[in-house]
């Protein structure tokens, strides 16, 4: 099984933020992403998902170091001083790199 | 105390016991855009054949209510609650912009005693969605001349979010079909109606039972806000009835508007355009402390009020 | 055969066929809090007015019979079963406590034939979850005198669960309401009720349905105990409504309740407190072999044995 | 215009408009099974009692309909078109088989109109679903003889699929429980869905709305065939109602059947056995462009066409 | 805290090929899959899951090299083609090897 | 972009544990945690969802070495011998030390 180095990207935060992000993401050279609907706890208390302002998600974008990079600085100037944000980066493999 | 007011307790009794109970969110969404359809419709079908003259002049009063609201709130908020400009900017937003469920328990109130007011009530619940947040956006940002509000993304959010769309396009629906052509659905949006509101104040009373800790935590002056403001609301919008000359119905139902606080429509504006507000402040007074205050004591109170105030046919 | 019972049947055969075909899980949620919250509404507004003289010692045979019945069941699935203890004790707590939708289906049946039952059979489904999971899982653990039960957690997960806090709330707004306040509700909460019920049990057919395997594998002993327990469950059942003077259709619906096992409460509180046992085992007994047969073969049996019993009115 | 339609033309409004409102996919599962149902328990009362000498050469003519029409669409979509051959076999196969709502919303003109229609359509429903989904993909796999088709596993998708299993089920309830024994659950499936199905359509404009952007790029043909497939099919419906004799009702129903194209059945079932079409086309086609086309000016148009050639108590 | 190393697969893909990669990763040798439904956009488009033919799923498969290797192979020459697939790749440790 | 090492904790298990879960997590000293609700298949057999003691959850736990190495320790302990549970864990890199 022959992979090309990317890196992956999660963040966790409050939908309201989706479509910014996903508008951020593609603008900063993400060639796609994936979002999914969660719940859970941190610095800024239980995020529930029990109420509209309550609800979480998490989104996943595999890219090559250099756009991941830019998005991480993005989000942290732009969304962390204001809103519920996690985020984390791990190094991942796939096996069309054109794709990514 | 109307039926529907019971399922809030048994919510709010429920979460405060320690149940883990909730509803699926898929169901208080199906809850939520059926509520606001069916309030439309009703506004809608009744509009057909009212004189446009008399409404058009109350529109204007039912804005300039929406406008002065939060210009009452934000002063007492920054001096007695000294909040930051942010978070009482959001306040005053909440509180001055309405509640259409609690809008819809006013009706089921008059309903049970058989009081009439004027059918095209929905029109106003839309029209007092935005201005306020409008008003509490600038106060909050006025000391920040460097700062611009994305006002485009704004009035994207408030006017195409899920409460105008469903309101105005209930109202559409029912004004075209009229009250022959809306029958085919009339079993579901009218002799349900009170029933969904029932499931879904139940939802309200968890999820407002699930705010105890915080209220508590944000102190007095927050509670004590969130039952005088509303008081204090009511009285302005009965006077501004007064003026209107609206029936007796509708000047409880003008009350209830104004002492209603938004946590629907506003908190979705405002996490985007204020985000230096802190959201959990604004939800815990809004839905915490006032809506309970509103449905089990403010609308009978302000019912009394408007008697008081020699409203014919009042309470 | 009643038409709700038509929908189960559908779904098991949709299933057995191998359709994909799945309801949401939300929507699944939304019936099973409706179904929960309309049976405790009915009986509550019929609680008014009732002599508490009868009910109360009513109420204590009928707790005495959620005790005895876990105690029938344990020994035979100890000894003739070859069960672990864990496992005995969680089928004997399952068959002791209740299925409120096989209830439904019962007074479905009773509906369907104009037969009067107590009102305040909904207060004695409350009555019956609770005590077979205390027992159930008393009898697991009598061996053990070192494992500690968390009994706190337990009555938590029971007491504060769904089909208690949805019952006993239905029960405390029908009560509170009484016959004319429920009525802005009824078009929800009456009218539609065999209707909900026909759904819901289409998607338990299809749960059922898919469990046909997991029966396959745990063998005949397990399809025998399913059928033949809630047979005798259900004559003691009767035994018990002669001596609580029931009428007629309260004696089949106390059978029904004897002869249900839980698939609800029960698991939850069990996969919490009773954790070496087998989920798989519990659900496939009380949810692939004795909910199938209740609603089939089950309830007009019970009819017929409390005919041969003596019981006036009877089938 | 039917108030139903109304609510469709909402949600394309409010997508158009921007708007981000959605209604949450599980009401979307919920509703689209609760309608299955409903048609298929409505055609099976009136199933009881019918002569099936009547229905059986009946349903071989609609079988022959259903084969019929993706073969006049294939070579216009070969040919005119210039799609591909799985293209061009997916988007023939949508068009021959049925949209379950365009029918329902039929029924809804027909009802507004006090006209008649043999009451066991559905089963004709279920008829249609089928056969073309199987002829499209034999024209695209024609030219590929080394590719076998996977037909067991198609079989299963479509016949065991949420369509076909529910309208069946729904046929056999309504058959087996008769005009009396339907009555309990009368309340849900008749009397709410009118109501349930405007719901229904305001997702289904909503979905519709999103599709504009796609329509544009996929070009004008495919709006053209959009249009035109649906009128030349009813053209050849109504003489196929001819021959079999249909009522006027009948008649308009049958146009609607063949106007009407697949956006359930048909795309799931493709997408596994004709991988190599691009959905995107399909679905913007018949949900983007043949959907709301035929229930605002579709409908009526193929009552004229009826009146036109001479069916008695047409439009 | 000793780990044993080993691959996690996450496809992210249509919903429609759930039961097929269900069946094929049994049968390639994994011990197990996990499912979440998710929305996002890539090379093909949108899916925002607002439409039954819309929706996607996330499958997460933990196991040896050469069981990931041979599920990465399969997919790319069975279904890349002709659907929505993305796939990466992993390191991941895990406490009880025998079970993936 | 600098990132600081730390470890990724996912727990995929029954429903019926995430308020225990929750619990512990917080009790053993992790910061925050990201719930999902997912479907899957394993050793205890196809876990499909569809009944409510059939659901299962995906818990996600960004944390220290050390936080992460006691949670998995005390899961293993507490819940392995009689619930469905599949744990692993990956390299990760934050942003934002201080906040995991
Ligand atoms: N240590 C963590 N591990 C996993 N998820 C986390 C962690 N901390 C925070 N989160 C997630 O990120 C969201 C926002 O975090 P916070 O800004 O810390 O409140 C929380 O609601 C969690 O869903
Ligand atoms: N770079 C990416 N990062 C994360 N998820 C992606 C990425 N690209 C595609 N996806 C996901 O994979 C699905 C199919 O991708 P594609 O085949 O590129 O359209 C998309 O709908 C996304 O959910
Ligand atoms: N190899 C695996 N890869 C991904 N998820 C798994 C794997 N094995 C088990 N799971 C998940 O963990 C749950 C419990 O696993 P088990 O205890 O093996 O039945 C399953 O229902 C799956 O959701
Ligand atoms: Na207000
Ligand atoms: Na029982
Ligand atoms: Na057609």
């Amino acid at each position: 099984m022959q992979t090309h180095a990317k890196k992956l990207l999660v963040v966790i935060t409050e939908a309201a933020l989706e479509k910014l992000l996903v508008r951020d993401l593609r603008r900063l050279g993400a060639h796609g992403y994936t979002v999914c609907d969660v719940r859970g706890g941190g610095e800024r208390g239980e995020r529930a998902a029990d109420w509209e302002a309550d609800r979480s998600i998490r989104v996943e974008v595999v890219g090559d170091e250099a756009v991941v990079a830019a998005l991480v600085e993005h989000i942290l100037a732009t969304y962390c001083a204001n809103y519920a944000v996690s985020m984390y980066v791990t190094d991942c493999g796939v096996m069309r790199p054109h794709k990514f | 105390m109307d039926v529907v007011v019971l399922f809030f307790l048994l919510g709010v009794a429920a979460r405060l016991a320690g149940s883990d109970l909730r509803l699926p969110e898929a169901l208080y969404e199906a809850l939520s855009i059926y509520l606001l359809l069916a309030i439309g419709i009703k506004g809608g079908v009744e509009l057909a054949g009212q004189p446009l003259a008399t409404v058009g002049p109350q529109a204007l009063a039912v804005v300039a209510l929406g406008v002065l609201l939060p210009l009452v709130a934000f002063p007492v908020l920054r001096t007695v609650g000294r909040f930051n400009r942010y978070d009482a900017g959001a306040l005053a937003a909440h509180y001055g912009s309405v509640s259409v469920v609690t809008f819809a328990v006013a009706v089921t109130f008059l309903a049970g005693r058989d009081l009439e007011y004027e059918p095209y009530f929905p029109v106003f619940v839309v029209l007092m969605e935005a201005p306020a947040i409008v008003v509490g956006i600038v106060l909050a940002r006025a000391g920040e001349p460097g700062r611009r509000v994305a006002w485009g993304a704004l009035a994207h959010e408030v006017l195409l979010g899920k409460s105008i769309v469903l309101l105005l396009g209930g109202l559409a629906i029912g004004w075209i079909a009229g009250p022959t052509g809306i029958v085919p659905v009339k079993a579901l949006f009218s002799d349900l109606f009170k029933g969904v509101l029932a499931i879904f104040l139940l939802e309200m009373g968890l999820v407002a039972g699930g705010r105890a800790a915080e209220i508590r935590r944000y102190g007095a002056f927050l509670v004590a806000f969130g039952v005088a403001m509303p008081v204090v609301a009511a009285a302005i919008g009965i006077a501004f009835a007064a003026v209107m000359d609206l029936s007796a119905g509708g000047t409880l139902l003008l009350a209830t508007l104004a002492a209603s606080a938004s946590y629907i429509a506003a908190p979705a504006a405002l996490r985007i355009a204020l985000p230096e507000a802190n959201p959990g402040l604004s939800i815990a007074a809004s839905l915490g402390v006032t809506f309970p205050f509103n449905i089990t004591v403010g609308i009978p109170l302000y019912h009394r009020m408007a008697a008081w105030a020699g409203v014919p046919g009042g309470g």
